[in-house]
């Protein structure tokens, strides 16, 4: 029962805080801030609940949530991430506040329910939630090209999910023709596999990889990300990066194989060249690129393609190094354009070369954090991610191997390069450093950085079943 | 028990002073300074008890990661890395003192060094990979730091970055081979992996391992980044330059001797270590900045001790190793106590400065000397014991390379030295003051005495000929190699290596360039093309309504004849 | 017995509602659904009515109703001209032989010629023009097509006798009513240039009629499962919302998405089961609801805001949300867009049913959702571009009940599921 | 027998034909007239042939409904006339896509 409170609580809240507007300026961003903190709270002791009711039986369609492992790692990282970057906001969007929280608190209740959902139309339903929010945030706090970016965000990733949900019709339908019961079931649906004919089977598996090909970018889908990335107002992209590619991890991660496991395990080895094909791929490209934002966006397409590899090994240290490597991806990513945010706030522009010619050293400092955290370095959470996913990788293919550990150096050498344009180099004058309000949910985010990097069994503790 | 807690304390304290210098630096005396050198007295006092008193071997262990055992390990070789590290560590703490007097920003100076002292004493002590893995590429972490100290200056960025990136590259393949030494044997522990080195060692995981100690301790072919580390603090070149990170390496290869030895890579080993000894030696012949011929002398004595290590012999190594990390940290506290008199680190603009700095140039010659193998200082007996060591072995061309660059290794110190303190005198300037002249003094004796502890096998007198023949004709002709014509060009530019470096980088770089063009015209451009083609289509479809009432009726006669054919 | 006294209230208040205008007829009307609601399956005459034609009627009705709210006070010819086609509609759902189909059907054609034209305007009247001379004809040519259907079989009565040049002629008059592609092509005129709440009228009843009749009969003569209606349904679609892509004036974006809608509906004709035909259904309530909805806000801004797209800023808060969720309901979106999203997926789950036609029906018809959510994006997102203004228009109350409505289908569909089920059993025997 | 269909298609198609070319709106709806004249022909004759009355109340009714069509259409093309003083047809064309380009 606690987990669908869990989940309609934003929702049910949403309005509250849109109507709170009215009354006095500041109010709903302090709504929003206690919804958003009391939710984080609820989903610490979240795990192992679970409902399962009737929705529409007659087609079989079933309103069920359950929190295990996995998901419950899920939550508690959305919980967190959307409760740092509404922090976030107070400083970044100034104008219509009550529609943009309300919005903000629509979304994660779009997230929680992805990662809790069982039944597939349910997933469906909060799968698509999640757009329309997302649409509205960049399409009115966004930057200049935010119209643009925001209809290829809707349509790009409408159109993957489309298809997702036509494979769930067929398997429904497969299973109502093999046993006569209608259910969306994803504990039931798997058993269509063997009754299946191999063309279907690659269909089927098509049909849904792509819906979560699209959102987890995997190369040749990923052209969606970086311009929603930039145009999106920097909380905005926080939730962007930091949640809406997880729910692309977690349906590669668990819906997929679990729906087909079989199958999974044959095209396990085109996932893995996928995955390595785009860590490589958005590294390089995010080598040359001039605008933080979209460079930051690269760098976490190629952080996500490590944990599709680590995923498509399908080993339990891999499904761990993916797991871990998409949380500490949410919070370092999440830093990351809080600061470009920081740095646009000041230059007004997103140019690595212009926004290197002013001093502010707590933010240049957090920004070498950051860039030292994304590149892997011990004692904070890449690193631990990257030895379990690379272990994992290994433990199924050994020359996939060489192009992850270079592209964990390139990843070190563009972040590097970013450092030395922006931190170093000749100042012109000082500009005024981080204000307590910007430190806020920065601080939450390198503690939650620092911390799963010093204790890893924090986050590897609830995920031991896997 | 209470080893144990000494063990991890030896540490720790470094690393806690680390924070309290960041934040609360700025208040204390010599902004951050008392808590550096608190911590690396504290942790010298507990390493020197450690050294005599505590029966070794002491090990701690916790799991870190669930399903990986981690901890701490202390044997002999171990407590006598704690004692160097923790020392020289005090003394560059004491001389920075002086010698960063009156800079800004020293509370994060002072902060990074400790962090460093703090993971370099970790990584000594590391009893599992990870450890090893984590305090290896934070040692590297805090390198970047302090030489990218003073980042207003352009040079200082590139030299940062660039030294960070090349040692990375070489930590990517050693973590390959950790990942390939878990997934073969199934154990990260380094104890367990000596004494099962038999069954357990492999050349590929061997090799893996040696190129991540390549990369730290810049030999070939990664040894780009040393020279421009010279871009940081003197303090900070001597103490992770030339004393104790880029020891890590032949450190690394000492500790799993064992597993290497089994594995047949120590023939690699000697070949890398003889090769970079030349090669260095003789880019040093033709140098003027100061602190760039320590820092090619310290690659070419790290070539030594890999050679060492490659021809079997552990302590004559160990023994260099020792003694190489107090004489050159006394050569580079020289160096530095020079240039912050002088103000530029070109020997041009030096000369005659013996009688104005009695105390440096003394020490410095004591450093020359020993460096160049001259008996009773240290370099003698630890150079003596290696080269004993490769006549052992027999091979005859490692042997003669030995030689060849003990006598480069004369001539080019002498010749700085010459450089720096005899010739007419060009500025007037005084003494370092005691503070830094003080660590200059106990690195004089050391080197002087060390040599006592070190009992060579009393090899061939080759080695120490040549050193005396370069000596002498150094002193001649110190500078002959720069008009060596076409030599002296392709050593001034060192082998072309940097242009090797900016090549792979360009490349590197222009490969993203094509990629992120494909990646905006190419799948960028077909996902508009799509979009913009449904809207042409779109917008031609919309042209069929022309509002003519005529056409209306006449689509909707040929509809129903379509209807019609429709019904055969 | 209730069913006689509901056709008589309607009936009554056409009456009325020319006498006193809408104060009179509006009561009988409201009053006429609980009737209609109660009556079971009898047979009047000619006319059979059952499950299936009750839903449909039912809806009429309703849309009827909400219509004549938007009407202006003084147009006393308009609640007539509803009431009469809403009767026409009601008898032509439920006629089961060619006579009485024919007729109700000109009855509620007629009627709607003259709605159009009502309005007096120099657009009107040419859109009035137009409908009028295409209506006309195309239902010459299904009289036509019914004498030779007649001259076959002898009787009036629909049977299955194949599909000759009588039932072609025959379809193609119903077509035309739907808006099918080769038919379809008076829609954008006449929904741009009638008034709005004709055009709803239209939009949500007329069409209800094609869609009925063209289901009953198609049943009755057997030509369910054609490949024809699997052509003319991926054709309608995909014309349907291409050509709305780029259009500037909102009516006509509209009335494009209705034929691209016709197109959705034609899918259970060509892959005959129960589940389509249920989500079939669905989608013609949900459908004309939403249409209902979506003119009713445009009608409210006319004056002020005029038609084109652009312009569409400032308007009051209300109605902004109300037409963001109404488009929303049209593309398809869950939870945001309400019940538009169940009925489209319960449609296309129907259609994956029956193999691969099913499956191109399944992926054309996702395919042209996303391109719907494309142009109705782009008008949210002009309405969004701007905060909108604070007074509150009176009429806003039509545009804000259905949209209630489409939320709370959207968030608790079971009751239209059943229903909708229950009436497509009764169709397979 | 075969003749009364060929009569009555024949309607059928001078009726389509009037429309298709004819422009003034009073002789497109003489033009449909002929159609269902044209149908009702049919159904007389049918009726005839299978001697039942179906046909022809059908037909009575189609003549009927087409007397109505007919003053509705004369109604609404007279007050256009009066608006726009043009009968050509083809010259309304303010309803339509060509100006509302992309």
């Amino acid at each position: 029962m606690l987990v669908s409170i869990l989940v309609w609580l934003p929702l049910v809240c949403s309005p509250l805080v849109y109507l709170s507007s009215k009354l006095r300026k500041g109010l709903p961003r302090n709504l929003a801030i206690s919804v958003s903190l009391l939710t984080f709270l609820l989903s610490l002791l979240v795990i192992g609940s679970e409902t399962h009711e009737d929705w529409i039986p007659s087609l079989g369609i079933s309103y069920h949530l359950r929190v295990d492992g996995i998901s419950y790692v899920m939550v508690i990282l959305t919980t967190f991430i959307m409760l740092a970057s509404i922090l976030a906001s107070s400083t970044e969007i100034k104008e219509r506040e009550g529609e943009y929280y309300a919005l903000l608190l629509l979304t994660e209740t779009g997230i929680l329910g992805v990662f809790t959902a069982v039944d597939l139309i349910l997933f469906y339903f909060f799968w698509e939630i999640v757009l329309i929010p997302m649409f509205f945030i960049i399409l009115i706090w966004g930057e200049e090209r935010r119209r643009y970016a925001a209809m290829k965000f809707l349509i790009y990733t409408h159109l993957g999910s489309l298809l997702m949900i036509i494979g769930f019709f067929y398997a429904y339908w497969s299973y109502y023709d093999l046993f006569g019961k209608y259910t969306f079931n994803l504990f039931e649906l798997w058993k269509i596999e063997d009754f299946m004919s191999q063309s279907e089977l690659k269909l089927l598996y098509f049909l849904v990889f792509m819906g979560f090909a699209v959102k987890a970018p995997i190369v040749p889908l990923h052209t969606w990300l970086p311009d929603a990335h930039v145009e999106a107002p920097s909380p905005g992209s926080v939730i962007l990066a930091g949640l809406l590619l997880k729910m692309g991890g977690y349906g590669l991660l668990r819906i997929l194989p679990t729906l087909l496991p079989e199958t999974f395990h044959e095209m396990s080895v085109l996932l893995a060249s996928l995955g390595v094909i785009s860590v490589f791929y958005s590294a390089m490209v995010a080598m040359v690129q001039e605008d933080l934002k979209r460079l930051i966006a690269y760098s976490s397409i190629s952080h996500m393609g490590i944990a599709v590899t680590a995923i498509a090994s399908e080993t339990s240290l891999g499904t761990k190094g993916a797991i871990y490597m998409m949380f500490s991806h949410a919070l370092i990513n999440g830093l990351m354009f809080l600061l470009s945010g920081a740095y646009k706030r000041r230059f007004h522009t997103r140019e690595i070369s212009e926004i290197g010619k002013y001093e502010a050293p707590i933010l240049s400092s957090l920004l070498v954090f950051g860039a030292f955290a994304s590149s892997g370095l011990p004692g904070l959470s890449g690193f631990i991610a990257e030895i379990l996913s690379f272990m994992g990788v290994f433990n199924r293919w050994e020359t996939s191997i060489w192009f992850l550990v270079l592209s964990a150096v390139v990843t070190a050498g563009y972040m590097l390069h970013m450092v030395k344009r922006v931190v170093f180099g000749e100042k012109m004058g000082e500009v005024e450093d981080l204000s307590r309000e910007e430190l806020l949910p920065l601080a939450m985010l390198v503690t939650g950085i620092l911390l799963l990097g010093l204790v890893p069994s924090l986050l590897l503790g609830p995920l031991e079943g896997v | 028990m209470n080893l144990e807690i000494l063990l991890i304390l030896t540490p720790a304290f470094p690393l806690l002073s680390f924070p309290l210098s960041l934040f609360f630096g700025k208040r204390t005396p010599g902004q951050g300074a008392v808590f550096g050198i608190l911590s690396s007295l504290a942790s010298l006092i507990t390493s020197t008890y450690l050294f005599f008193f505590a029966g070794k071997p002491i090990s701690f262990e916790k799991e870190w990661i669930p399903g990986f055992t981690s901890g701490l390990y202390l044997d002999e070789l171990s407590s006598v890395m704690l004692m160097i590290v923790s020392g020289i560590s005090l003394l560059v703490n004491v001389y920075s003192l002086g010698y960063m007097h009156g800079e800004e920003g020293l509370p994060r100076y002072y902060g990074e060094l400790s962090l460093f002292t703090g993971s370099m004493l970790v990584l000594v002590l590391a009893k599992d990979f990870l450890i090893l893995f984590v305090s290896w590429e934070l040692v590297g972490l805090c390198s970047y730091l302090l030489i990218g100290f003073w980042y207003k200056r352009e040079e200082v960025a590139k030299a940062a970055k660039k030294a960070f990136v090349v040692t990375r590259f070489g930590d990517s393949f050693m973590l390959l081979g950790i990942i390939l030494m878990y997934v073969s044997n199934g154990t990260l522990d380094l104890v367990e992996i000596n004494s099962h080195a038999r069954e357990m060692s492999s050349l590929l995981i061997a090799l893996l391992l040696f190129s991540g100690a390549i990369g730290k301790s810049a030999q070939v072919p990664l040894l780009g980044w040393l020279w421009d580390a010279m871009e940081g603090p003197t303090t900070v070149s001597c103490l992770i330059h030339s004393a104790t990170m880029v020891k890590a390496g032949v450190y690394l290869v000492a500790r799993l001797f064992p597993y290497f030895s089994e594995s047949g890579a120590l023939p690699v080993v000697a070949y890398f270590g003889a090769f970079t000894a030349i090669v260095s030696a003789t880019m040093a012949l033709v140098e003027w900045d100061i602190k760039r011929v320590l820092a090619f002398s310290t690659i070419s004595q790290l070539g030594y001790m890999f050679l060492a290590l490659g021809v079997g012999s552990y302590e004559s190594s160990i023994s260099h190793l020792i003694s190489h990390s107090s004489f050159k940290a006394l050569l580079f506290l020289g160096a530095g106590s020079v240039i912050h008199a002088v103000g530029s680190r070109d020997m041009r603009s030096m000369g005659g400065l013996l009688k104005a700095m009695p105390i440096t140039s003394t020490g410095m010659l004591i450093g020359v000397l020993s460096l160049s193998g001259i008996p009773p200082f240290s370099g003698y007996f630890s150079k003596e014991a290696v080269m004993h060591s490769v006549m052992e072995n027999g091979n005859i061309l490692l042997y003669s390379i030995g030689t060849l660059t003990a006598f480069l290794t004369a001539f080019y110190s002498l010749r700085m030295w010459i450089l720096t303190f005899l010739g007419p005198t060009k500025k007037e300037i005084k003494e370092s003051p005691s503070v830094m002249t003080l660590p200059i003094i106990v690195l004089m004796v050391s080197t002087a005495t060390l040599g006592l502890f070190i009992h060579s096998g009393g090899g061939t007198p080759y080695p120490l000929l040549l050193a005396i023949a370069g000596l002498i004709l150094s002193y001649r002709y110190h500078n002959a190699f720069l008009r060596a014509g076409p030599l002296s060009t392709l050593l001034s530019k060192r082998y072309f290596l940097d242009e090797l470096y900016d090549l792979i980088g360009n490349c590197f770089f222009s490969a993203g360039k094509a990629l992120d063009l494909l990646d905006r015209q190419g799948i960028d451009g077909t996902v508009n093309w799509i979009s913009s083609s449904t809207l042409n289509i779109g917008d031609k479809i919309r042209r069929l309504q022309t509002g003519e009432i005529q056409l209306y009726l006449l689509l909707i006669v040929i509809g129903a004849l379509v209807l019609l054919i429709m019904t055969w | 017995m209730y069913l006689e006294m509901s056709l008589v209230l309607i009936s009554a208040s056409a009456f009325l509602g020319h006498l006193f205008g809408r104060k009179a007829s509006l009561p009988f009307l409201i009053l006429s659904v609980p009737l209609l609601l109660e009556s079971e399956t009898t047979r009047i005459s000619h006319f059979f009515f059952d499950e299936y034609s009750k839903l449909l009627s039912v809806l009429v009705v309703s849309v009827t109703i909400l219509v004549s709210i938007t009407t202006e006070e003084r147009e006393r010819s308009a609640q007539t001209l509803l009431s009469i086609s809403a009767l026409g509609i009601i008898l032509a759902l439920s006629s089961k032989d060619f006579l009485s189909l024919f007729v109700s059907w000109e009855i509620a054609s007629v009627t709607t010629y003259a709605m159009v034209a009502v309005g007096r305007g120099r657009e009107e009247l040419e859109a009035g023009m137009k409908y009028f001379l295409f209506g006309v004809t195309s239902s010459g040519v299904m009289l036509f097509g019914i004498s030779i259907i007649y001259g076959e079989n002898g009787t009036l009565s629909i049977i299955n006798s194949g599909f000759g040049i009588g039932q072609a002629l025959f379809l193609a008059g119903i077509l035309f009513k739907i808006g099918a592609f080769p038919f379809h092509v008076w829609i954008p005129d006449v929904y741009q240039g009638a008034r709005s709440w004709t055009t709803s009228f239209l939009a949500g009843a007329s069409k209800v009629m094609g869609f009925g009749v063209l289901v009953r009969s198609s049943y009755l003569m057997g030509l369910n499962g054609m490949d024809l209606f699997f052509l003319l349904s991926i054709l309608t679609m995909f014309y349907g919302n291409l050509a709305a892509l780029l259009q500037k004036d909102i009516k006509r974006l509209l009335a494009y998405s209705s034929i691209g809608h016709a197109g959705y509906l034609l899918i259970p004709l060509s892959v005959w089961n129960p589940r389509a035909l249920t989500g079939a259904l669905m989608h013609i309530v949900m459908h004309s609801l939403l249409k209902v909805g979506a003119f009713s806000t445009v009608l409210i801004h006319e004056k002020e805001l005029g038609r084109g797209i652009k312009d569409y800023k400032g308007m009051d808060k209300y109605s902004k949300l109300s037409l963001t969720i109404i488009l929303l309901g049209l593309a398809g979106v869950p939870l945001v867009g309400g019940g538009g999203f169940w009925s489209k997926y319960v449609l296309f789950m129907g259609a994956l049913a029956s193999g691969t036609r099913g499956l191109a029906l399944a992926l054309g018809g996702i395919l042209t959702s996303a391109i719907s959510l494309y142009y109705y994006a782009r008008v949210i997102r002009e309405i969004y571009s701007t905060p909108g203004s604070e007074e509150v228009p009176g009429k806003v109350l039509v545009p804000l009940t259905i949209t209630v409505t489409v939320l709370l289908l959207g968030l608790y569909p079971t009751p239209l599921i059943e229903i909708c089920q229950k009436v497509s059993t009764t169709l397979f025997p | 027998m075969s003749t009364l269909l060929m009569v009555s298609s024949l309607l059928l198609v001078i009726g389509i034909y009037g429309l298709l070319t004819r422009n003034n709106p009073i002789l497109m709806i003489i033009s449909i007239e002929l159609i269902f004249n044209g149908a009702n022909l049919n159904l007389v004759h049918f009726s005839r042939l299978y001697n039942s009355m179906d046909g022809i109340s059908l037909a009575l009714f189609s003549i009927a409904i087409a007397a109505i069509e007919v003053a509705l259409g004369l109604g609404i093309f007279l007050a256009l006339y009066k608006l726009e003083r043009k009968t050509e047809l083809r010259k309304f064309r303010r309803l339509s896509d060509e100006e509302v380009s992309a």
